[in-house]
């Protein structure tokens, strides 16, 4: 029978899942520095699909681990302290917690056992060129013809969606809706056909991991609408919510920090005070981050509903993030816009691809300028 | 993760302590009276230390055998975040962190003890000393024949106290001594703070004084008794802070200018995010420290713990009363809002036992020396 | 006859001006902390007055010095170098300048010579509780009764309303103008009359320069009415012009920083490094903000006339100064928050008086949101 | 108060001297052509090196009798502002400050001198060397026999140079040699950096090398031609930091969210105003800086005024990438945009001779020096 998790105290639950990650992740695959392709992956998500833990927040009827709010913060935060990859997990995260809400018995049936066992890989549709912080925005059309619906349009910022087999993707099904968060619907489509053509977008720093994905009267049956036609943006939005305290999570800038420390000291950079107060100051900010961060975690392991306050979370540390890897080019004096990794002691330390990975995070997710409207409107009460 | 993550019993009796204190501090006018107390010269209100000493506001870290609530510094700091809601001028952190701080490590049977936890009298600590060039400097006041010779420095409620602890150095080491004042030879020099508080230098020339402890105790006393006073300044400035962020909050919410309220200018609405996350983060990070203080015997964490707490506090209250006092505009300047009376007090808290780049080397320090250790 | 200062060379008239200041301004009065009242400044008016340097920007013929601008710069340059108090100088510097405008012959003849006696001495009356940052938002009226305006509302920030004879003030005098900059007139009334009731405003830090002044059907003759009656915003607009480089003036900040210097040098506060950096980081703000300065300063000098970016100058040495100020309270240690003069060598240096004295700066003149906001759309061309 | 303050016959000449660089790089593709060059694998393109050269830009420096133009550093700034508006890779700056400034000091009349002028030929410059942390170390490199013995770090343009200026150690103190690329025992690991050029280490092992200059007047002379690059680094990061804020503006007056432009946003709108401000302020100072070095003779002096200059320009040019990237969105991370090339070039320049904190360490030194002195 499948273990009930949620009966085991947090400090065994904790254990086995510490134990469980120590003994079977592999070692070469220990904090990644990009986002890998499936194949890369495959034989570690072998073995999670075998133990059963592909999907940990979804409910065990579905062949996820069921586990309650505070599991589930243990299980991601041993996760990120032995810095295994989430692999491929847009199927996981976004589509099967959709469809279990959303879809139909036959959707269930048919889509979640392939997202376990990654026989399809997804992606997410959602942005769109001239709909980014005004996400609502978008313009990608979805027409009913026959049996299927026909996609045309252009969805951007698709990460990974050139080792994706199936794409999720928000469309517009009525383009007469008065307002433009209405008569916008989800739908699942294949990419492998001809009306799908995907390119991969370089980032400055020479990544690939996102890109354009560029519909000319793609198919996809009509069965894959999930959810009802028009209520998409409500969907959505749903699923946000848990995200939300994930995107605000102190692992990045903690992960950072202790890169910026070893390498720091290898250099001899804590040699100067003015760097000293400067690395004390990040690590502070981090430090304190992360007691905020306890302060809401600690809201939802009594399984209280975060609010929107949460955002500040998200706000500070992608920040912090950023003033974090900006003192790594710093203590790198005139190696500063050296590409790959500086020798420090026996371990090369990149400092450059520390700051490129720090920068998105301000932008992407909501930028913090949307989160900070948000916060100004519905926590601090401020009008207009 | 979540370290400091209390029972629930013990986040329940904080919870309730932080009400009756507040609850407390507003029936008695809350920021007005303060700020009436400055008006007449500084100073505070002995009905006042009468009441909080009933609800058992100073001997709140006093074991229950002495007569205290026998509580932790998390519980002292639920108090000072309070007493910095309303810039309350009475010595509370003085008296839990510093005068207490030091009798209950070093003579707990001392008479003072029971007065101080009960109200009846209030001590300043001297403790630090002026260097020729107006910073600090090494100690060189002396205790010998049961006289004290030499001077101290930045000596909170000096012209209030009705006495005064001294640390001194005895004939074989370090003393902690109890003047009274108006004692002969000695002379209190008070300099007019910020908001309206003195702070006094002390000079003794041959000052009768009670021998109350001696030995290498008093330095490590002194030294724990100070991260706790810095720690408890730490919850004092956040209290302040936070509610310096409400009173601009509201501000912002009905002053209208381009017939429209301020507040509803973006570029007003994002300085008060950023206000608001800051106070949010000030509270937490310090509730953390003080927690983790409260679980931590090995006196150098805890000066670090101390040092991360103040140094936070003090980073957030400057950003946040200064911007404050931006976003009242005009108004903001003058005496007449009460916003200027927390940018005010914390300019004072701030200075006082060190300031956040201050606190960033001490921590800095100790991060280095445990590391190493 | 009159010198024709204009034809000097710069040199020469530089060292004239210094010569006169070092020689003659009063040694107690050189960087007074703060606005005297006339009494304490009458006898080196009447030194100014003599010498007939009350007014250097008015034209000769209304007994000014009728200086360009170049000139009028090396004066003000010189006057701040030496540490000379500007007087009273609201009648020199904005009534004056406003009757020579927009004033009739009788008016000239009137004020300008009492103005440069100092038998008048004036306030400003333009802002109000509800008309700052939105200055036009004012609603004083003023009424016309037979051979009278009827004067009824309220100033505020009067500076030094208290020791003034009279006040120039914008009142509305068309209530149903179409916008709410139309229908304001420019008015000068006596402050010695009963229907004007003076209160001093407290500030933070104790001072009481800046007033209330109310008006209760307080009178001035119709004659008083300077320019056209419902012109008085254009006219108050055209005043701003030259004004506008000497608000972004270094030379606060300039004063401040060389007392932060001496401040932390006696204190030993330069003996740590980061107070160091931040010292020089400071001290580089200044010395780069004055080669701006210098820029906007040679354009007036070669007779060109100041865009909307001159206000640039206006908010960096406001903000630079207030980090000045807040870096000597750093450098006062646990003396930070101690009121009046610190003792460093003989000298002593009131640091908090500085740190209040800087505060205003970046909320009076234009607030730096307002002055963002101009520059935004005036020189960035940015719509909305 | 206006000590830049130039005839106005001299403004004239370095406003055309802008203008005709301007068009130079414009007609040649402005950022275009320096994206292409970085695609097709970094390094430079040998014809616009020649019309460089045929516009005299290389000579700026340099005096007339040398086939130079005989302007000062306040020309050569103009002309590595153009070059930053441009992010064009060639070795502008190296080559007037480094290369043609330790020639023209040290050996006016060598045959390189006119080569380097006239486009011929593009030299790098080896002087400073790693040590076993990573960092900067004494130099260790020698020179004797007519051979080189040793390594040298951060040597911009290795993988290009026909030729490397070498500060070695000779038996007689300090030597200026002349080492060819590809000579014996010569070895060149180019590293790659952000914006796509190459930095080099190498090591000699018995290199060849022709030696140009000895004595303690090669350590002044690099002294002083590190002080003019550093001082037109900081310039070409001037003209970087205006050209990524019109690339910015533009951006943010087009770019819709919300059905209006993203510039129509209040906190965009000051956003921009304060990198426009930041902007002004270096371009002014760090002016101001090189013309004062122009007229200054006194090597400390001019170190300083150079510190000053690249403390300014890395802090501007730092922030203004930053937030450039930020304001873009999305498409400021992608490569397709020419903000990201700014940003590349940016960190190159900021991390080249020191950034701005490195710098205010500098400055305040001399600074401290000066005044003592």
């Amino acid at each position: 029978m499948m273990t009930d998790w949620n009966a085991m105290s947090d400090a065994d639950f904790r254990k086995e899942v510490r134990g469980f990650f120590e003994a079977e992740y592999p070692e070469e695959l220990r904090n990644l520095p990009h986002r890998p392709k499936f194949a890369e992956i495959a034989h570690w998500h072998r073995k999670l699909h075998a133990k059963g833990w592909v999907a940990p927040a979804w409910p065990a009827e579905y062949g996820g681990m069921g586990l309650n709010a505070a599991k589930l913060l243990i299980f991601y935060e041993e996760q990120q302290r032995w810095g295994v990859n989430r692999g491929r997990d847009m199927g996981v995260q976004m589509v099967g917690p959709l469809i279990i809400k959303f879809g139909t018995q036959e959707q269930k049936d048919y889509w979640l056992p392939r997202i376990l066992s990654c026989e399809d890989i997804w992606c997410q549709g959602y942005s769109e060129p001239g709909a980014g912080s005004d996400l609502a925005n978008l313009r990608t059309r979805a027409e009913i013809d026959g049996d299927d619906f026909v996609i045309n349009g252009q969805k951007i910022w698709t990460t990974m969606a050139h080792d994706a087999t199936h794409i999720f993707m928000l469309v517009r099904t009525d383009p007469d809706a008065p307002k433009k968060q209405q008569g916008i619907s989800f739908l699942l489509a294949p990419m492998d056909q001809s009306g799908v053509e995907v390119r991969t977008i370089t980032t400055l720093s020479g990544e690939t991991e996102f890109c354009e994905v560029f519909f000319d009267n793609a198919r996809t049956p009509r069965e894959n609408l999930v959810g009802e036609l028009n209520k998409g943006w409500t969907m959505a939005k749903a699923l946000l919510s848990f995200e939300r305290i994930f995107i605000g999570s102190p692992s990045l800038a903690q992960n950072a920090l202790g890169q910026l420390e070893s390498f720091a000291r290898g250099r001899g950079a804590f040699d100067d005070p003015v760097f000293r107060d400067r690395f004390a100051q990040a690590a502070l900010d981090v430090e304190d981050h992360a007691a905020l961060y306890a302060r809401f975690a600690d809201q939802l392991k009594r399984g209280e509903t975060l609010g929107a306050d949460v955002s500040m979370l998200k706000i500070w540390v992608t920040e912090c993030f950023q003033r974090i890897t900006e003192l790594m080019i710093e203590a790198a004096g005139p190696d500063g816009g050296t590409i790959g990794p500086l020798q420090v002691g026996n371990v090369g330390v990149d400092v450059l691809s520390s700051f490129y990975k720090a920068r998105p995070g301000t932008i992407y997710g909501g930028s913090n300028e949307i989160q900070r409207n948000i916060l100004s409107k519905a926590v601090l009460g401020l009008p207009g | 993760m979540t370290q400091t993550e209390l029972p629930t019993s013990d986040q329940e009796d904080l919870r309730l302590l932080r009400e009756s204190a507040r609850t407390l501090f507003e029936r008695a006018g809350g920021s007005g009276r303060s700020r009436k107390l400055r008006d007449s010269g500084g100073g505070w209100d002995a009905d006042m230390i009468h009441e909080l000493a009933e609800a058992g506001v100073f001997g709140v870290t006093v074991p229950e055998e002495n007569g205290g609530l026998g509580m932790g510094l998390a519980a002292g700091g639920v108090i000072a975040e309070e007493v910095g809601r309303v810039i309350a001028p009475e010595p509370v952190v003085v008296t839990v962190g510093l005068s207490l701080g030091l009798l209950r490590r070093l003579c707990p049977d001392h008479a003072k003890m029971e007065q101080l936890v009960g109200g009846e009298t209030v001590l300043a600590v001297a403790w630090q000393e002026r260097g020729p060039n107006g910073g600090p400097a090494e100690a060189s006041c002396r205790y010998a024949d049961g006289k004290l010779t030499g001077g101290k420095a930045w000596v909170v409620g000096a012209s209030s106290a009705q006495g005064f602890l001294v640390v001194a150095q005895g004939d074989a080491g370090p003393v902690l001594v109890l003047a009274q004042a108006g004692a002969d030879g000695l002379s209190v020099d008070a300099r007019r703070q910020a908001d309206g508080s003195a702070m006094g230098e002390l000079s003794f020339s041959g000052t009768p004084a009670e021998q109350l402890a001696s030995g290498d105790t008093v330095q490590d006393a002194l030294a724990d008794a100070v991260s706790d006073t810095t720690a408890l300044a730490a919850a004092e400035l956040v209290g302040l802070s936070a509610r310096a962020f409400e009173i601009t909050l509201e501000y912002i919410k009905t002053r209208e200018q381009f017939d429209k309220p301020i507040g509803s200018f973006q570029v007003i609405q994002h300085r008060a995010v950023d206000l608001n996350v800051m106070c949010e983060v000030a509270q937490s990070g310090v509730r953390e420290a003080l927690g983790l203080m409260d679980g931590e015997a090995d006196p150098k964490v805890r000066a670090r713990l101390a040092s991360r707490a103040k140094a936070r506090a003090v980073t957030a209250a400057k950003k946040i009363t200064r911007d404050a006092i931006q976003l009242h505009g005009a108004v903001g300047y003058t005496d007449e809002f009460d916003i200027g009376l927390y940018l005010n007090r914390a300019l004072v808290l701030s200075a006082w036992l060190g300031d956040d780049a201050y606190h960033r080397r001490l921590w800095f320090m100790a991060r280095e020396a445990e590391g190493a250790a």
